[in-house]
């Protein structure tokens, strides 16, 4: 439980909880991005390099980037939204399950007497990453890769513009 | 001659000894985070002051490309002018307006410039003079370049204006689109090295043969994988030819139009820091770190850190010439060179690199070169070729009346 | 091929850098306060008024006809005439101007005065950096603030001072050759000066008083 | 007492096609207010233009922020008076206004002009137009994003040829020069060989203008092809000057009307094919080579003698009643002066044919479907003043 620790772990439940406390959209984003950042940070502290600049890039970087996108352009901060949905209850019951089943599989893990403190994961260096990636998770590395691209074309196509797409002038003719 | 080499060895790591000396006096407990602080201390000194030289270097050498004096009132020749636009970005009066988004709107520069100071984590600058050597360093420079475009979108929005959104939308699509090219560019680099860490890179490049140095530069992928870096460099950081997101002929200042007094100045600390840090790069990947140009012991005994600040330096006079010269680029042309020229030529430079490692050794590596090099050169011939065709960049005959 | 036209371009800047150090007629800056450029001769900026002599109220050349005020376009120029007479550059009596104001705010220095004034006392003068505090009554120049000496003239404008000075001392010898032969018949027709001296007011020989 | 009804006034012509793609989604469209205080706007003019993204859809210049009254005044002044004001026209070729106005009042009250006033308004007009396409051609690039560099050059050469008026004229940029019949002053002793040697280093300055961006890709990527203008559409609209001979139209006033002395000079008119910015670029540039050509001959052939007729008085002119319209080939096009005078010293109607203002009106036709940044170097091609646009 040191210090750097300490403050990491304020600044991811501080983030979330603003995320979702906040009252204006663009702010809940931003707080939420800084609960991405502490929990990159929580890797990084873990000595987990690779998944600390990957989790910094990915979510930080894109993400966040998709959601702030997202939210500045839909939402006009005019009118105010209230906190609470009509559906607050089925919010708060599936909230509890998911925690309860979370809180069941931890402690689990830790089935045996004593609870000893997180020993830092044994410093895996990009290399070996690389090669197990290359060796033995070659084939989900590829297929993987192929749903991406077809993602992205997907993305593409729908966000094309219908004046300029080609094909759909013929039909309209 | 070996009292020259310890000289020369201690100059080299004067900086290095000095730490461990005041390491050495603070107690153990708080060594860890001592020495963090020592290292950054420099680091927050020496850039910002390149910063300010630099501002002057640029309005001097755009001056005198442009047949006038620059700046010269302020102190010997102008050098203190950076110290009178520091003074005048402090006592200028903060407008922000009523519209803008109060919090977003301080935090923009805020993590901008914070963004631009963590990239300098990891870059050596001089024998081992880096704050820490992370095996995936490279990764973590790109890592943190990416939260800058949110750092920009904040301003853009933020400020309510018209001109900063157009600003800040053209600035992420220009920020991302050049950050695919610009990681594809170094990977070559980091194949030929074998791996991430930036200290290994530019060991990787230290030795000579005979007086030439082992720079990845002086290979037929090096040259091209260094120029498409340099482009995407320059569109990295919103330099000339493509510093679309603050055009002023067209959209004013773009994302940070709204922004002045100190945060103004802020975000052009932010802007140059974030140069520096990709040129510093660019030294690491492709002109061997701060080892010496020449293998000759009169180059050598420089201390390395000299050498280092002196190609940074070759960078910075790179960037203002092409400030003086090139217009702008259009925002769809922009785009279109990105995708459609720098990526597929980086994908080709990979793929090159890869011929190159693999090829037989030879005397001079004679063949590895005349293969790659054809490899690289086919696709320029055939991209100009089409554009004669399709009659583009055509310069005209005009006929004239009597 | 694709990239030439960039670099000759690059090229093109390099070579202005460095010749900026060398050759002279490349960088043309001065230094304005410290150095200046040479005054052009015929430069001009807003009017003055010439006077002869030592003392710029007796020696003004302006007999104040109020041509100058009437064909400025600008209308910038406000003059009043005294009640009683001096003699002007010639010799001859005239009227001069108790109250001669240009507002400098107004006047955009187009030289119509100077080309309209049939007695050559009103010319463009040089001096460009007036700055003053106060904008009405520090751009409003009166007659003494006006009126500068005719060495002053030479100075700036020498070649057109020596023009205008070269007719008036043709105008003054043709007055004095008038007036001597008016002196010499002057037994023969004494009734004929008299009658002209009571019938207009303004007397057309030269009589000096 | 029947009511009058005023006829409505003729919508004009709503691009169909835009029309319904603005209507189709109104809230996709950006209005973005270009100007009047925007730093390429070459003064203070405005650009409401509507942006889908960052194409432009619609586009309506607002100008008369600059409107000085200037023929309304010109009525209450004498025919000498007005000379000063045409300097503030188009306060860039103050020289070409001066000789327009004058040429107008000579045709009115048929003055001759001596042979050496002649030459010497020939060879201020023509170093008006170096002047002109320099510091435009300068612009033009400084829109582009060359921050400066050729503005730079195109500045140095120009403030040669200012020193030049200033030795002739007395004023820099407003100059006053020209008179009904003739020239003020004549030229000072040394002026002319000054004007030699400026001519004679001109191409210099030329060449390394073309070598610096001619053939510049990113510039040929950015103006080939862009703010088309047909002949059509050029001579529908008056289009005139250097944008009417870009697009293929050979008419220059010089090789059309013959006024003053140019039929003894030999010179060509450039002309261009596709009509877009590079070839108005293109354009000026040559037309500075076929002025320099024609300095050359009349600096080497100007004869002595009166600059104007001794008898002419500069105040009470009052020509006959009459009216007429003089025009000139100024650097931006066709400078005409509409004078009517009913025989009193002030004109009673006073009226300038303002080539930038005519040129401008076809703005939005040529700008349609570019984006922001096209917008910008489109109108800097267009060559516009504003004390010419607003009067």
């Amino acid at each position: 439980m040191t210090a750097t620790f300490l403050i990491l772990a304020a600044i991811t439940v501080a983030g979330t909880a603003a995320a979702m406390g906040l009252r204006n959209a663009v702010h809940c984003v931003l707080a939420l991005t800084a609960g991405f950042a502490g929990l990159a940070g929580l890797y990084l502290y873990l000595g987990a390099q690779f998944v600390g600049f990957t989790q910094i890039m990915v979510y930080v970087g894109a993400v966040a980037i998709l959601a702030v996108f997202a939210v500045m352009m839909t939402h006009n901060p005019g009118e105010p939204e209230e906190i609470f949905s009509r559906f607050w209850v089925w919010g708060a019951v599936i909230a509890g399950a998911v925690f309860l089943t979370l809180a069941r599989a931890i402690r689990l893990a830790f089935a045996p007497a004593d609870a000893t403190p997180a020993t830092p994961a044994p410093s895996t260096t990009v290399q070996q990453i690389g090669d197990a990636l290359m060796h033995r998770y070659v084939l989900p590395l590829e297929i993987i890769g192929l749903l991406l691209t077809a993602a992205l074309i997907g993305a593409v196509i729908i966000a094309m513009d219908p004046k300029d797409d080609p094909t759909l002038e013929e039909d309209a003719e | 001659m070996i009292v020259a080499a310890v000289n020369a060895g201690s100059v080299d790591q004067v900086f290095v000894l000095a730490k461990h000396a005041l390491l050495a006096r603070t107690p153990d407990a708080l060594q860890p985070l001592a020495s963090a602080i020592i290292s950054i201390i420099p680091l927050l000194v020496v850039f910002p002051s390149l910063f300010a030289i630099t501002t002057v270097l640029e309005r001097k050498g755009l001056g005198r490309m442009q047949n006038r004096l620059g700046p010269n009132r302020v102190g010997p020749f102008g050098l203190l002018q950076p110290a009178a636009d520091g003074i005048k970005a402090l006592i200028k009066e903060d407008v922000v307006p009523a519209a803008a988004d109060q919090l977003v709107h301080f935090f923009a520069p805020v993590i901008f410039v914070a963004a631009a100071f963590v990239a300098y984590a990891v870059l050596p600058i001089g024998r081992n003079m880096v704050i820490v050597n992370l095996n995936a360093g490279v990764l973590f420079f790109f890592a943190v370049g990416s939260v800058v475009e949110l750092s920009v979108f904040m301003a853009g929005w933020s400020s309510r204006s018209k001109y900063s959104l157009l600003g800040a939308m053209r600035a992420i699509a220009q920020m991302i689109s050049y950050e695919v090219p610009l990681v594809l560019a170094s990977v070559p680099a980091i194949m030929q090295a074998g791996s991430l860490s930036t200290v290994d890179i530019v060991n990787a490049q230290a030795g000579y043969t005979g007086i030439w140095p082992h720079w990845y530069l002086f290979t037929p992928w090096g040259i091209v994988g260094f120029g498409l870096f340099l482009i995407a460099a320059t569109a990295e950081s919103n330099r000339s030819p493509f510093d679309l997101p603050e055009g002023e002929s067209e959209i004013i200042a773009g994302y940070f139009i709204e922004y002045s007094g100190f945060k103004f100045a802020l975000f052009f600390l932010a802007e140059y820091l974030g140069m520096f840090a990709t040129s510093a790069l660019g030294i690491t990947l492709f002109l061997g770190g701060w080892s010496a140009p020449l293998g000759i012991s009169l180059f050598t005994v420089v201390p390395s850190y000299i050498w280092f600040f002196a190609k940074l330096l070759g960078f910075i006079c790179f960037f203002i010439w092409i400030r003086g010269t090139l217009p702008r680029l259009r925002m769809d042309q922009l785009m279109g060179f990105a995708w459609k020229f720098i990526l597929p030529m980086a994908l080709l430079n990979i793929f090159v690199t890869g011929l190159w490692r693999f090829l037989p050794a030879s005397p001079l590596n004679s063949i590895r070169w005349i293969v790659c090099a054809a490899v690289l050169a086919a696709p320029c011939v055939v991209l100009s070729m089409s554009l004669k065709q399709k009659k583009k960049l055509l310069i005209r005959t005009y006929h004239f009346a009597e | 091929m694709i990239g030439t036209g960039i670099l000759k371009g690059l090229a093109e800047t390099a070579r202005n850098f460095f010749l900026s150090y060398v050759s002279k007629d490349r960088l043309t800056t001065v230094q304005y306060p410290e150095q200046r450029l040479p005054q052009i001769e015929a430069a001009r900026n807003f009017p003055f008024l010439v006077y002869d002599g030592a003392e710029w109220d007796a020696g003004m050349r302006c007999v104040a006809c109020q041509i100058c005020e009437k064909e400025c376009p600008p209308k910038c120029i406000f003059i009043e005439k005294s009640k009683d007479k001096k003699p002007d550059a010639v010799g001859k009596p005239q009227f001069y101007p108790a109250r001669f104001d240009i507002d400098i705010s107004v006047c955009m220095s187009c030289q119509i005065c100077v080309e309209v004034c049939p007695f050559d006392a009103i010319k463009m003068d040089v001096e460009f950096d007036l700055p003053t505090d106060d904008r009405f009554a520090g751009l409003m120049l009166d007659r003494h603030k006006l009126s500068k000496s005719n060495e002053y003239y030479h100075e700036i404008h020498p070649t057109e001072a020596t023009a205008v000075d070269t007719a008036l001392d043709a105008e003054r010898a043709k007055a004095a050759a008038a007036k001597a032969a008016a002196a010499a018949p002057k037994p023969a027709s004494p009734a004929a000066t008299a009658a002209s001296a009571a019938s207009t007011p303004k007397p057309t020989e030269g009589e000096s008083k | 007492m029947s009511t009058i009804t005023l006829p409505t006034p003729p919508v004009l012509n709503p691009p169909a096609s835009l029309e319904a793609s603005a209507s189709e989604n109104p809230e996709r469209l950006l209005e973005l207010s270009l100007g009047p205080q925007h730093p390429s706007t070459h003064g203070v003019f405005r650009m409401n233009v509507v942006l889908d993204g960052e194409r432009v859809v619609r586009l309506k210049p607002v100008f008369g922020y600059l409107h000085r009254n200037h023929e309304k005044i010109a009525e209450n002044e004498t025919y000498l008076g007005n000379m000063p004001y045409t300097d503030r026209l188009d306060y860039i070729c103050s020289l070409t206004n001066n000789w327009a106005y004058a040429l107008a009042v000579e045709k009115l009250a048929g003055i001759p002009v001596p042979e050496r006033a002649e030459y010497l308004r020939v060879i201020t007009a023509e170093l008006t137009r170096l002047l002109n396409h320099a510091a435009l051609v300068g612009f033009l690039l400084q829109d582009m994003g060359a921050s400066g560099t050729p503005l730079m050059y195109a500045f140095r050469e120009r403030e040669k040829i200012l020193d030049l008026f200033e030795a002739l004229t007395g004023a820099r940029m407003m100059c006053n020069y020209m008179r009904f019949g003739g020239c003020r002053v004549d030229a000072p002793a040394g002026w002319l060989d000054q004007a030699r040697k400026v001519v004679a280093d001109f191409p210099k300055f030329l060449d390394e203008f073309e070598k610096l961006l001619v053939s510049n890709e990113i510039l040929m990527e950015r103006t080939q092809g862009v703010g088309v203008l047909s002949r059509e559409l050029a001579i529908s609209s008056a289009i005139s000057g250097p944008m009417a001979r870009a697009s293929g139209l050979n008419y220059d006033i010089r090789k059309v009307d013959c006024y003053g002395i140019y039929p003894r000079f030999s010179f060509r008119v450039p002309l261009g094919s596709h009509g877009d910015v590079y070839d108005r670029y293109m354009i000026r540039i040559l037309e500075m080579r076929e002025s320099l050509k024609i300095l050359e001959q009349a600096l080497r052939d100007i004869p002595e003698g009166p600059i104007l007729d001794p008898k002419s008085k500069p105040r009470g002119f009052r020509p006959k009643p009459g009216e007429c319209y003089g025009r000139i080939e100024a650097p931006k096009g066709e400078l005409g002066f509409y004078l009517i005078s009913d025989g009193s010293p002030n004109p009673y109607r006073y009226r300038v044919r303002p080539p930038s203002l005519i040129n401008l009106t076809v703005l939005e036709d040529l700008c349609l479907g570019h984006n922001v940044a096209d917008v910008v170097v489109i109108l800097g091609s267009v060559d516009i003043v504003l004390g010419e646009v607003d009067r």
